[in-house]
């Protein structure tokens, strides 16, 4: 088993987190994971994305050409990266930064309004959460109980009050992409 | 110790010091900077030297400093800094001392960008300095290599009187993987019978710590025996790794990032029942010439994969010696190529078969310029 | 006193770092919340009158974002 | 108000000498101040055609991108050598550099001091925010006792790093130099005696005075973790005790330029 | 012209300028310095541009800078201090300006000593400095061929907007010989249409030199782009020397004083009827591999001599690709072998005949061990 | 006489920190005379066995054959950089660095700058010949102006090679320098008050006050063309108007010392 | 003045410098034109009496070649 | 032909000037030639040596092994070198300042006061012409007569008034060899 996900969108949204805690939850998991952001020096603000690879091998490449699962969290990541996603891969979109509809009909392509739903929780940081939930629901390798576990194994203790909304935040994004698929 | 999921550049650092890391020198430069930004903080924490040096000009020297007096030291840098270092790298092989060189490489030349690259090589495996020298230098693949290999390089540093390198891509500074860290290891200031520290209380006879042979035939002899410690961490110390090699037909050559991502591409086709294998150098100094030359004789092919114009390439061919055809697919200039692309190349390779390609790099170069 | 002086911010330029309008004496300008530029940034603009066409706030702005204009009243020299 | 914009009317805008490409610099960088200066500086002394700019590595590593004069990329800190290998063959030329604390003070100090000692004809232009800013903030030889920065997370310690290192000071020591003078970007009333010192320093060069430097204290609101208004005032009350504005080494002969 | 007996050193300092070269910058060391204690005398004189500079690092920057604004220019330097310039050269070479840069190598590593010596092949021909690039690299011999190269190395930067190196070594730089110098060329500033001097009356558009490619895909196609221009270099304008290689049984490669120590013993053998040749390459990079991968062939055995351990013998041994057994003989460290030397390595090859050599520079180091 | 001569008589010897070994300075050379100071300083502070030297590239690279002291043999310019490196992990041992005004004020004007800017607590011992020696005589920074050399053959033209450099009037702008002077070797009373500093000048290190320098006004009798005598002469006349003897930075703490 | 000092120049580093002929106040050494040193030079030495073992000679000795020796009178401090 | 010739001495005594007329001389006869000198950090005063190849084709190496000619000007220099000199060679000894005799029989001694002899000429300095003079006595390539066009050739003007006194020692040499043979 490999999987591969790309989670793309502005500096800021929390990109590299969504995908940190995909990384955690397979690690705790016992899976072999690689993360790896773009970096660049560009200019605070611009795009942010990381690539996350689970397997239950050795993994090769940390990077893929044409990832199967994709996160887009604004709408020049979604411009970007829709044409590049493998035939019959699932992408989730915040669809509250994208104002447009999708293009190709070969994968499966997930519209949440993540940014409302994380405004509705109280906390706009945690739209990457919510769209994390989602993705989970085209991710049966990581169990959302799983997910939690390693939020809690590896938040540092001061921020545990956190915890809850961001249970919430991927419990809600989870929903939403079983309701919408 | 458990599995942490740690960054490339941070895991190498904090390897460096439960290998007992007592002194760096360094300054910040993309892709690396996490080395020394966590080293700021841990080492002053410890009670170990830490100096943001000037330049690393100043870095190179400050290691060649400690150096002398028998302590575990290194730098870091990336590609752009390394090249300031030839000097000081040269100094250092020259007096014999043992130091460890972290360069997380990225595109050049000149000023270049800051995206993962492999186009160091040469300026690594063959001395970028002046004169003959000959650093070891190791290629880690993956965050766990990253931090073992670092551990490594101070003990062979130490064991051979001799620089080490590690010679990672920004790819491998800036993931992140599971991978454990080894024990602390206590501080242990070895008696080393050439450390400069001062005569001491008993008032040894003094020693001197120097590069300079002014007599050529001094130096010769010098050179003689550097290259026969050169020929015994040959004998010792060859590392690595390979995969599906038993029954392969074809055979891909990487190293580091270039080495996994090839690893990918070579499952596909092991999936498919296609016998390619992988040997995925991690000593890249020295060079693992008899298992290739060993190899070369059984394929039909060889496939050298580089995010670089070719540069191992030609340690691939002087082992090679033209038993079997050797092939080229680089990716320089700090593009990662994905799996996809390597396994076009290995496929291209198979379709042409058993063709001697008299200049692999020129050939590739003009399947590259025809898609531009 | 008659408003003489106006500003125009470019929205190609203004980056929204507000420190023209803590700059402008006469206290003529905010950022605007309610827009976006391309880039993503609220651009700095009018809010009253009271203009006097100082260009402190063009002095400031590190992005040459603004454009001042004033009133030139004939036989006044410039 | 709209009836105002008249040409005619126009009293302040973008100079001409700059491209129309926005710049990458942070929201409230006074990177764009100084650039804006030296911009109106050459337009002001008709020479952005003779003019060649020497871009360092720093977040102004792109300058060359701003500026609609001819420009080279300097290694990091080797602006002033570059400076003097294109001034020594195009001696008519107006040749800057344009470098930050880390650059100019920290890599280069050997190739400012000695540009400056050899009286090289050419104006540099020095930004100091006290900080590494393109490689994300670490100290600087330039930075603040007691700073945070990501390579003194403790803030710089003294005792390890040394003190800071007043570059217009020292830089002033030297027979060589024409005109060194400290100056900052952070209020109006700053950035206007800045400008006529760029001005000076300008002159300088085109009058074959010889070596010139203006030091300019900037912001760096991203490193600093301040916003671009407190980071002004953080010039103000942290930097500018550190660094005296002032004027350090003005020669005779540019003494009496009297601009 | 007529002959004068003039020093290496001075002769390619002359001939630099007589070549049209308006700017110089170099920092003084042995065994170089008369270089730039000629040009210090010469360039005032004529109204050039000579500037002793602060460093080796200062000095290439100043080359850069004089490099961008289209001018002829060059600095010299001698190893330690070319290890200085490895970042500087690789800036000029991503930034394809033409410069040109003499290396009057001495023995090494480190401070070594300032005897004659080759050791800094790999930099020159590989790039010491980070990135790939390939300078041109002409190795001149005898005190004319130091002066036609020198002439010739600005006329290929400048047509192919590359670094070339004069590779010498101390014995050239130090050596006089009876040499005809050119004429003095005009200097003629080129219009090209990249050259940095201001935009000018016309207000032509703006010029940028960088060697940035941020975006790692620009880089690559930078980095194409440059190869491409290599192999024309590489297509155009390899140049070698031989000597009785029609009927040679056995060959001998080196290059520059080892090249004419070579000739020396290979005479020896002509007169005594034994069928040996020499190839001597003048560019070593590009290298004449394709010659001597046709002589390979043919031969019974071929002895690669070197100042060094052995480092063009890679590039050899790449082109002979194992068709003939390839034998090494080095002085590292500044010794200048005698002709009688390399005629005892000459025999060694001839009775050992036509054994295939594993690793030619272990095979020589265990030789060279047992003497000592 | 010969009578007199009995160890209880010997008022004068060859200090005991120098090796056997005869230098390879050229006759007259106040190299010497250099070394001798040190050596009678780290005995009689009876630091012999704690000391590390750091020689340069120049003619006194082989000072480490000399001096009855453990020894590293630095970089040209880089000896101040070796000798942090050392410090940092020796911070007991007294650790200083000899070097000329090629290898200091030239090549490695950057290292010497920031080791004092970083107040490290090194030594700096710093002879300034106003050439460099060992390469046969070419422009140092601190060439007097009009000064012949083999690259300045018509002597050091100022406008084109810009003016001497004043290296301890500059590093004792920085507050990192707790004990920068300038003496001269050039006759008797001179050298005795060298003497006294280099004493000070360890003394600061060994109390951990920082960063220490004295520079000394050193003949160069064979690249001069001068002879021997005559070179302190012209020391004497030429040098020290460039270069004035004196104190150019003294710490309070290290004032304190009252040695 | 009774003469109470004396010198010894070692051969082994003298190298005929002259700096200590032309620095001692009594004007008692001299080089030694008739001998050369293993080294080829030619030696300082005391051409005649009057040496106060003052020891500036030795203080101006780049080549610590001196060595000297003054009478102790006891009972006066050393 | 080829012919290699070694000269060895004190620097200041004139070593590297005596070897530059001879190769100047066969440049004037249209010959191959090389000088290299030794050179080395060591302080003034030190030894100094050069060696001169003339031939009739292309030189191959400027350095010998065992050269067949030699002036050795002192007695480090003698003792340094007449072990190394080809047998069947030829060596011309300043005699004046080497206090011994010859060890090696194989090869041909020629001993000349040459100091004494160019201080009867009344400069010290043309020790090393009356050695060169020596020489050609064994170097019939050159004639004396070619060394001294060559001389007036390439001696700068004002310094031609020294000719007459270094043709002289040139013959003094030669005859001395005469003699001696
Ligand atoms: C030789 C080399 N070393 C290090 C770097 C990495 N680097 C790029 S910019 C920079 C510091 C820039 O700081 P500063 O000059 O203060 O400019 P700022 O970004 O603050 O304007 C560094 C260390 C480099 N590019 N090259
Ligand atoms: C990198 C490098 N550049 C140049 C040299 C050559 N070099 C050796 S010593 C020296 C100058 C020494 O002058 P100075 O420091 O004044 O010492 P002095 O000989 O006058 O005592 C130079 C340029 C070198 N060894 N290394
Ligand atoms: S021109 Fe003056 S008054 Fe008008 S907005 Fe700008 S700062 Fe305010
Ligand atoms: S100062 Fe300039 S960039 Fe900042 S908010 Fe005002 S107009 Fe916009
Ligand atoms: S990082 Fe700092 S210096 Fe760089 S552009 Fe941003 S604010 Fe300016
Ligand atoms: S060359 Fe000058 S500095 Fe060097 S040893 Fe001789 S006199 Fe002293
Ligand atoms: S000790 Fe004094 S008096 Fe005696 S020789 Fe020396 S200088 Fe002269
Ligand atoms: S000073 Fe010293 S070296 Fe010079 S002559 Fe006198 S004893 Fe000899
Ligand atoms: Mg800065
Ligand atoms: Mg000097």
């Amino acid at each position: 088993m490999q999987k591969e996900i790309l989670i793309a969108g502005f500096g800021g949204q929390g990109v590299l987190f969504a995908g940190q805690i995909l990384a955690y939850t397979a690690m705790d998991l016992k899976m072999e994971v690689t993360w790896i952001p773009s970096y660049g020096p560009e200019m605070r603000g611009g795009t942010a994305n990381c690539t996350v690879v689970i397997a239950d091998e050795e993994i090769g490449s940390p990077l893929v050409e044409v990832p199967p699962l994709a996160i887009l969290l604004n709408l020049p990541s979604y411009d970007k990266y829709e044409p590049m996603i493998l035939p019959g891969g699932v992408a989730v979109i915040n669809a509250s930064l994208v104002d447009r509809g999708p293009v190709r009909t070969d994968i499966q392509q997930i519209f949440i309004p993540a940014s409302k739903i994380a405004e509705e929780i109280g906390d706009k940081k945690l739209m990457n959460m919510v769209t994390v939930g989602a993705l989970l629901t085209k991710l049966p390798e990581l169990k959302i109980g799983d997910v939690k576990n390693s939020l809690k194994a590896h938040l540092p203790e001061r921020h545990h009050k956190l915890l809850p909304s961001n249970y919430l935040a991927l419990e809600r994004g989870y929903v939403a992409a079983m309701e919408y698929a | 110790m458990a599995k942490e999921l740690i960054k490339g550049n941070v895991a190498m650092a904090e390897a460096a010091i439960r290998a007992g890391l007592e002194a760096y020198f360094g300054y910040p430069i993309t892709p690396q900077t996490e080395v020394l930004e966590h080293l700021a903080k841990r080492m002053p924490e410890l009670g170990r030297a830490f100096v943001q040096a000037e330049s690393e000009v100043a870095a190179i020297n400050m290691v060649y400093g400690a150096a002398c007096t028998g302590v575990r030291v290194m730098t870091s840098s990336s590609s752009p800094g390394v090249s300031l270092m030839q000097e000081g790298l040269s100094y250092i092989a020259g007096t014999e001392v043992p130091a460890v060189m972290i360069n997380v490489m990225r595109g050049g030349p000149g000023l270049g960008n800051i995206a993962p690259a492999q186009s160091d090589y040469h300026q690594a495996v063959r001395g970028g300095g002046h004169g003959d020298y000959h650093p070891i230098v190791l290629a880690p693949a993956s965050v766990q290599e990253a931090i073992d290999l670092t551990v490594l390089s101070f003990d062979l540093a130490e064991k051979y009187r001799n620089l080490v390198f590690v010679l990672a891509d920004g790819s491998v500074g800036q993931m992140m993987e599971p991978a454990e860290l080894p024990e602390m290891r206590p501080v242990v200031r070895q008696d080393y019978d050439w450390a400069i520290r001062g005569r001491g209380e008993n008032s040894r006879p003094k020693r001197i710590l120097t590069s300079i042979y002014i007599n050529p035939l001094d130096e010769e002899i010098a050179n003689l025996r550097m290259l026969n410690t050169w020929y015994q961490i040959k004998q010792n110390e060859i590392r690595f790794k390979e995969y599906y090699l038993d029954d392969a037909e074809y055979l891909v050559v990487g190293f580091g990032t270039a080495g996994r991502v090839a690893l990918s591409a070579v499952r596909k086709f092991r999936a498919n029942g296609v016998k390619v294998g992988l040997l995925r150098p991690i000593t890249v100094s020295p060079f693992p010439d008899e298992i290739l030359s060993l190899l070369a004789g059984r394929m039909k092919g060889i496939l050298v994969v580089e995010m670089s114009q070719g540069q191992m390439l030609d340690d691939v061919l002087i082992a090679v010696g033209r038993q079997s055809p050797v092939h080229f697919y680089g990716r320089p200039g700090g593009v990662v190529p994905f799996p996809e692309d390597v396994e076009r190349e290995i496929n291209r390779m198979i379709v042409s078969d058993s063709k001697l390609v008299t200049d692999p790099r020129k050939a590739w170069l003009d399947r590259a310029l025809a898609k531009i | 006193m008659s408003v003489n002086g106006w500003i125009e911010v470019s929205d190609m330029y203004c980056k929204g770092c507000e420190l023209c309008v803590h700059a402008c004496p006469q206290e003529v300008i905010d950022l605007n919340m309610d827009r976006l530029t391309t880039k993503g940034f609220h651009p700095a603009y009018i809010v009253k009158e009271g203009c006097t066409g100082c260009a402190i706030c063009a002095l400031v702005c590190p992005d040459s974002a603004i454009t001042v204009y004033r009133e030139v009243v004939k036989g006044r020299p410039a | 108000m709209v009836t105002l914009v008249k040409p005619e009317n126009m009293v302040f805008s973008r100079p001409q000498a700059f491209t129309e490409t926005s710049t990458h610099y942070c929201p409230g960088c006074t990177h764009g101040t100084a650039h804006r200066l030296i911009a109106e500086t050459l337009m002001e002394m008709n020479i952005v055609d003779r003019t060649i700019g020497v871009a360092p590595v720093g977040c102004s590593v792109f300058a060359y991108n701003y500026f609609d004069t001819d420009f080279v990329e300097a290694a990091h800190g080797r602006a002033p050598a570059m400076a003097t290998g294109i001034k020594r063959v195009l001696p008519d030329r107006c040749v800057f550099t344009y470098q930050g604390d880390g650059d100019l003070a920290s890599i280069g100090m050997a190739e400012i001091m000695h540009a400056a000692g050899r009286g090289e004809n050419i104006t540099v232009i020095f930004l100091n925010n006290a900080i590494y800013g393109m490689t994300g903030g670490q100290m600087a030889p330039t930075t603040l006792p007691g700073q945070r920065t990501t390579s003194s997370p403790n803030g710089r310690d003294v005792e390890l790093s040394g003190f800071p290192l007043r570059m217009s000071e020292m830089i002033a020591k030297m027979d060589g130099a024409s005109y060194v003078v400290r100056r900052s970007l952070h209020d109006p009333a700053n950035i206007r005696k800045a400008k006529k010192a760029i001005r000076t320093a300008f002159e300088t060069q085109m009058r074959g005075l010889g070596f010139s430097m203006v030091e300019l204290l900037s912001t760096c609101p991203t490193n600093w973790g301040i916003n671009p208004v407190d980071s002004c005032q953080w010039v103000e009350d942290h930097m500018i005790p550190v660094y005296p504005l002032g004027d350090y080494k003005i020669s005779l002969s540019v003494g009496d330029l009297r601009l």
